[in-house]
């Protein structure tokens, strides 16, 4: 499997992706500079976490502008994955490869904590090794994690079965309690309508070695394997 | 010329800032506010003296990075500098 | 502004003092340059010899502090302090004070704090990976605190979050004393290798003399921009002091050094902190010998009309200076154009030993640098230690209404709950190497890409510092040690960032020489020297000063991560032991001020050589993985340290009956020092042997279980209670903002 | 009524969002930009209809909550509803 991982201005979370690519998936991926005008030939591009340009005007506003997105916007028309962890969420949505926006938190705060999820979709190339109705654990980072759209919208994103994680309690309850930053619906991720582009808020790659006490993030890197290899 | 543009949210947008705030100046006694909503407010210095130019410069500014249309309006007004 | 040559000034006498000049200094002054000195002249020798940067009340007792060790590479002095972690690993690390800037804009103060300190660290070639903050504020309900509290957390959070480096400890204190004078305290750590450290030492003429970064403002101009209004003849708006921080330029910042780091283009290195360009010309030049010829026309300037003033004391965030290799100007401009940073040759160093500035034309400065960087007044100022309060035996001091009330009234009090409200705001994950999260008793991160640990923590107990500065200096070095044993660390060196108020009083000069030497005492025996710090007087308003804050950050290395204690027991029917004295000490508790609503008696008294010895066992059982959990014994005592244990775990504890003579409610809640609460699978005897080998008191308190602590048949608390205290109190609080 | 409500930072205080806006529109081929600042804009919904007392609602609210006056300025307008 090749993979990319876009290095914005203010990106943080760079390192911790390639490192989770490379321990789980086998195969270092390519550090690609946001102003080179091509991604090197790829089955998956990740857009990692952080704070492109200092997520000032719009968390992922000026990334989404970055000399790259040309490139990957058409690698992703074209089919090649695309994974947007976090700040690489904003940035898809930004340049609308997804619906909707990432808006400030309800709490107005940075929120940094493990959440619990339920797992909607195990029938995508990002979560075939979880099983729907999965609880797993993950941790959130962000100012911008609250998932907004147009009520239209967000009915065509479930009934096209889209969203794939959402916040959730120990239970697997969705509700307003387990949700941590305002999401409608308590999305937490969604794909576009190929399947082949998610964008989450969550960090896989934060929980995906025991040392860090907990591995529910490394599924979706296998399963990213073994459906790219 | 310089540029004076105001971004707010459209209608029917969620707007965790504006409910804050007026949250918040219920809490500090002020309680004759109905609604707050917060959006942002960009001062522009353009080169371009050109009126004409200038508003379509502007409007393609927001278009593409200042707004997002989404969820956003934007409005501005010109000055000779 | 002040035109002409040095020759030429409109310098007053009266100007000098506005500039915070004695008169004496101001004597010293005109003898150091045979003439009077230039506006920006004054401006120069005014910062150099302020408080802030010439440590001129402290430095006499600063020399007292240990500071060399096996592991030391660097001690005080340069940008930060460096230490040798085995296999060319190095740890860079240092803690600073914001107070002032914080209680002013509590946003932007903190995170202009947090900036200021990850410069410090990388300039010397360390990679940021833990940021620490000690923050210290008024009383809970004081009509500022609030504002001040919601503001500092989230202006640290909005910093180092940007950035990308984990904020991984911290403490948070309350307390009436701190209500017009906030403490606000960043530390970071770094990682660096031994043979890549970067020194400020500009050795060698002719070399160019960079300038990378951000622009420069008039932001921060010292203190002095009052008293030049009076030069100005504009009239604009008063220019605001305050800083306004851009952690996406930092980040940008690190990241460009740190590969220019790589080659071999740096002869020296350093940030503009306090006194921007000016201080940073003179550590340099000094440190290497040599004058530095600068030209202010080439300074990178934000603003309109900036004068050499301006530009030599601005305290413009995000910069740094340089000197080249020659021929490396290239190389260098090359990598901070790509990151997008400002990047300009703005001098030379020279063989003349003096600062001279340029600008349009005219010669600004002209001063002897050596004479400058050196000849700061150092004052040894009166200093009174009162008579440490008497002892007071626990059977003195009332028992609770009950068990129960107290320890409700203490784990959901502001001084004891969960400070989880502040550190979920602080992103302490991201570089993915966080293996202790906040919440325990040191942060543990990972060194990145090897199986070895860092352990980082920050301490004072300032009211025992306020009872008796010398056993508080104490405490405060032994609960840093004490806290990276607990992991399972071996403690290495410390920095300290050293609050008080205004040393011109005796009484508060006493307090710190007080705290020095306990430091000095704690610091020698603990084999735990001292590498880098930060003084902060003056912390004082209308003459009510803060409680004297020596806070203390330390570090420690864990050679194997598979070896780390948490707090958390780890599964039922796991026996707890005690290790370390009981006398059931409440003098200065916090049992007593929460409880009892005073602050009386002396502070617990530390035994060095025990605290020692009961470090040295836990951590070898810790190393034999001989435990499942350790957690020190700290503020609020016994009590309140097996609820942290139980809540991390989510488990219950039966503790036995006690059955000794001391009152139920000091053993409970006494802090007697040197003590680690041991969760271990087997039934502890060993444990106990091993205690007494060494010399130390032991016993069994109980085992884990079930979903309360439980007393006998006398108490229960349930768990869900508890944490509904402890994890409530602080978001409760701090919703009504 | 309405107050709308505009919060710019004061001169000389350094405004990272407007740099960055600066060199992103520059990126973008916007090249007669000279200069952008970017601030806050609220708008309030006011149920006082006397625009005296509005006027000093209002301010008391930018002194006491929405503008951060050691580096912000405000400047509002009021609007009959
Ligand atoms: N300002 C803060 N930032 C981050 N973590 C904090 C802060 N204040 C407290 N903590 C964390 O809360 C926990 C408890 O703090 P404290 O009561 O000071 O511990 P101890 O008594 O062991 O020194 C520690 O893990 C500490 O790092
Ligand atoms: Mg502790």
């Amino acid at each position: 499997m090749k993979s990319s991982v876009i290095v914005f201005p203010g990106s943080n979370c760079d390192r911790d992706v390639a490192v989770s690519l490379e321990q789980l998936t086998g195969h270092a991926p390519a550090m690609v500079w946001h102003g080179e005008a091509v991604v090197p030939d790829s089955d998956l591009i990740v857009l990692p976490g952080g704070f492109s340009y200092g997520d000032y005007l719009r968390s992922g506003a000026m990334a989404a502008h970055s000399p790259i997105m040309t490139d990957i916007i058409a690698k992703a028309r074209a089919g090649v994955a695309v994974l947007g962890i976090c700040n690489g969420f904003q940035v898809l949505t930004e340049t609308r490869l997804l619906p909707g926006i990432l808006m400030r938190n309800a709490s107005l705060k940075f929120i940094c904590r493990d959440v619990l999820l339920r797992v909607e979709r195990d029938d995508t190339i990002f979560t075939n090794h979880y099983t729907k109705g999965d609880v797993i654990r993950i941790p959130v980072a962000h100012h911008d994690g609250n998932y907004f759209s147009d009520d239209d919208t967000i009915r065509a994103l479930e009934d096209e079965g889209r969203v794939v994680l959402r916040y959730c309690d120990a239970d697997g309850t969705i509700g307003e309690d387990s949700n941590p930053n305002g999401s409608r619906a308590n999305i937490a991720g969604v794909i576009d309508k190929t399947g082949r582009i998610l964008g989450l808020m969550p960090h896989p790659e934060r929980l995906a070695d025991e040392a860090l006490g907990g591995t529910d993030g490394a599924p979706m890197f296998r399963s990213l394997l073994e459906a790219l290899h | 010329m310089k540029a004076r543009i105001k971004i707010t949210l459209k209608n029917g947008v969620l707007d965790p800032q504006g409910k804050a705030i007026a949250n918040a100046l219920g809490a500090l006694g002020f309680d004759g506010v109905d609604g707050v909503r917060q959006g942002k407010y960009i001062e522009l210095e353009l080169s371009e003296s050109d009126p004409k130019r200038a508003e379509a410069e502007v409007k393609a500014m927001c278009e593409q990075l200042l707004a997002n249309t989404v969820i956003e309006n934007y409005q501005f007004e010109l000055e000779p500098a | 502004m002040a035109s002409g040559s040095p020759a030429v000034a409109h310098v007053t006498p009266d100007l000098a003092a506005e500039h915070g000049l004695s008169s004496e200094e101001y004597a010293h002054l005109l003898d150091i340059l045979g003439r009077a000195p230039s506006l920006t002249e004054l401006g120069i020798f005014s910062v150099m010899w302020s408080e802030h940067c010439s440590y001129k009340s402290s430095k006499v007792w600063l020399r007292l502090l240990p500071t060399e060790g096996p592991r030391v590479i660097q001690g005080p002095g340069e940008n930060a302090g460096v230490v040798d972690l085995g296999d060319g690993d190095a740890a860079i690390f240092k803690m600073e004070s914001h107070n002032h800037p914080s209680f002013i804009e509590p946003y932007q103060g903190a995170a202009t704090g947090v900036g200021g300190i990850m410069r410090d660290v990388f300039t010397m070639g360390a990679r940021p990976v833990a940021n620490l903050n000690a923050l210290r504020f008024g009383e809970p309900d004081h009509p500022k605190t609030r504002h001040l509290v919601s503001g500092v957390v989230a202006g640290i959070g909005g910093y180092g979050n940007c950035i990308g480096v984990p904020t991984v400890g911290g403490e948070v204190n309350f307390d009436e004393g701190y209500n017009t004078n906030i403490l606000v305290n960043a530390m970071c750590v770094g990682l660096a290798r031994t043979d890549r450290i970067f020194y400020a030492a500009a050795k060698g003429t002719g070399h160019s003399v960079v300038y990378v970064g951000s622009k420069t403002g008039r932001d921060g101009i010292h203190g002095a921009t009052m008293a030049s209004a009076e030069f100005n003849d504009d009239t604009e708006e008063k220019r605001p002091t305050v800083q306004v921080g851009d952690p996406f330029t930092e980040k940008l910042l690190v990241e460009a050094c740190l590969e220019l780091m790589a080659t071999d283009a740096i002869i020296a290195i350093q940030d503009m902190g306090a006194a921007g360009l000016t201080c940073s010309c003179i550590e340099m030049a000094d440190k290497g010998g040599v004058g530095i010829d600068l030209d202010l026309d080439a300074v990178p300037t934000r603003e309109q009309g900036m004068s050499a003033y301006d530009m030599m004391l601005s305290e413009s965030q995000e910069r740094m200076l340089m000197v080249l290799t020659p021929g490396a100007e290239e190389i260098a401009r090359a990598v901070f154009t790509k990151w997008g940073l400002d990047f300009a040759i703005v001098g030379i160093t020279t063989d003349t030993g003096r600062l001279v500035a340029r600008h349009k034309g005219e010669t600004k400065v002209d001063v002897p640098i050596d004479v400058l960087a050196n000849s700061a007044p150092e004052y040894k100022r009166p200093w009174v230690l009162p008579e440490p309060p008497e002892a007071i035996d626990p059977s003195d001091v009332a028992p609770p209404e009950s068990i129960e009330a107290a320890l409700e009234a203490m784990i959901g009090s502001p001084h004891l709950c969960s400070r989880a409200w502040v550190w979920e705001q602080y992103d302490h994950m991201v570089m993915a190497d966080t293996l202790v999260r906040p919440g325990g008793d040191a942060a543990v991160v990972r060194i990145h890409g090897t199986n070895k640990g860092l352990a980082a923590t920050a301490d004072v107990t300032p009211r025992y510092c306020a009872a008796d500065p010398r056993e508080g200096g104490k405490q405060a070095v032994a609960e840093v040690w004490r806290n990276l044993t607990a992991t399972g660390a071996e403690p290495i060196a410390i920095t300290d960032c050293l609050n008080f108020g205004n040393p011109e009083r005796p009484e508060i000069m006493g307090q710190f020489v007080g705290c020095i030497e306990g430091m000095v005492e704690a610091c020698n025996t603990l084999d735990f020297p001292v590498v880098s710090g930060n003084v902060s007087l003056y912390n004082e308003t209308n003459g009510q000063a803060i409680p004297p804050t020596p806070a203390i950050g330390g570090i420690g290395l864990i050679p194997d991560i598979t070896q780390i204690a948490r707090i958390a027991p780890t599964a039922p029917d796991q026996n707890l032991v005690l290790i370390g004295p009981e006398r059931g000490h409440l003098g200065q508790s916090l049992y007593m001020q929460i409880v009892l609503d005073a602050k009386l008696g002396a502070p617990p008294p530390v035994d060095l050589e025990a605290e020692k010895r009961a470090g040295d066992l836990v951590r070898s059982l810790i190393r034999e993985d001989g435990v499942a959990a350790v957690h020190d014994i700290s503020d609020g005592g016994l009590l309140i340290a097996l609820c942290e244990m139980a809540l991390a775990g989510n488990i219950g504890i039966e503790l036995a009956p006690y059955q000794g003579n001391l009152p139920l409610h000091a053993v409970l809640f006494g802090e007697d020092q040197g003590r680690y609460i041991v969760a271990v699978d087997g039934d502890g005897q060993d444990i106990l042997t091993r205690a007494s080998e060494s010399g130390l008191p032991a016993r069994l308190l109980g085992r884990t279980g079930g979903d309360a602590i439980t007393m006998g048949d006398e108490s229960v608390f349930p768990l869900a209670r508890l944490r509904e205290l402890h994890e409530g109190w602080l978001p409760e609080h701090m919703r009504t903002i």
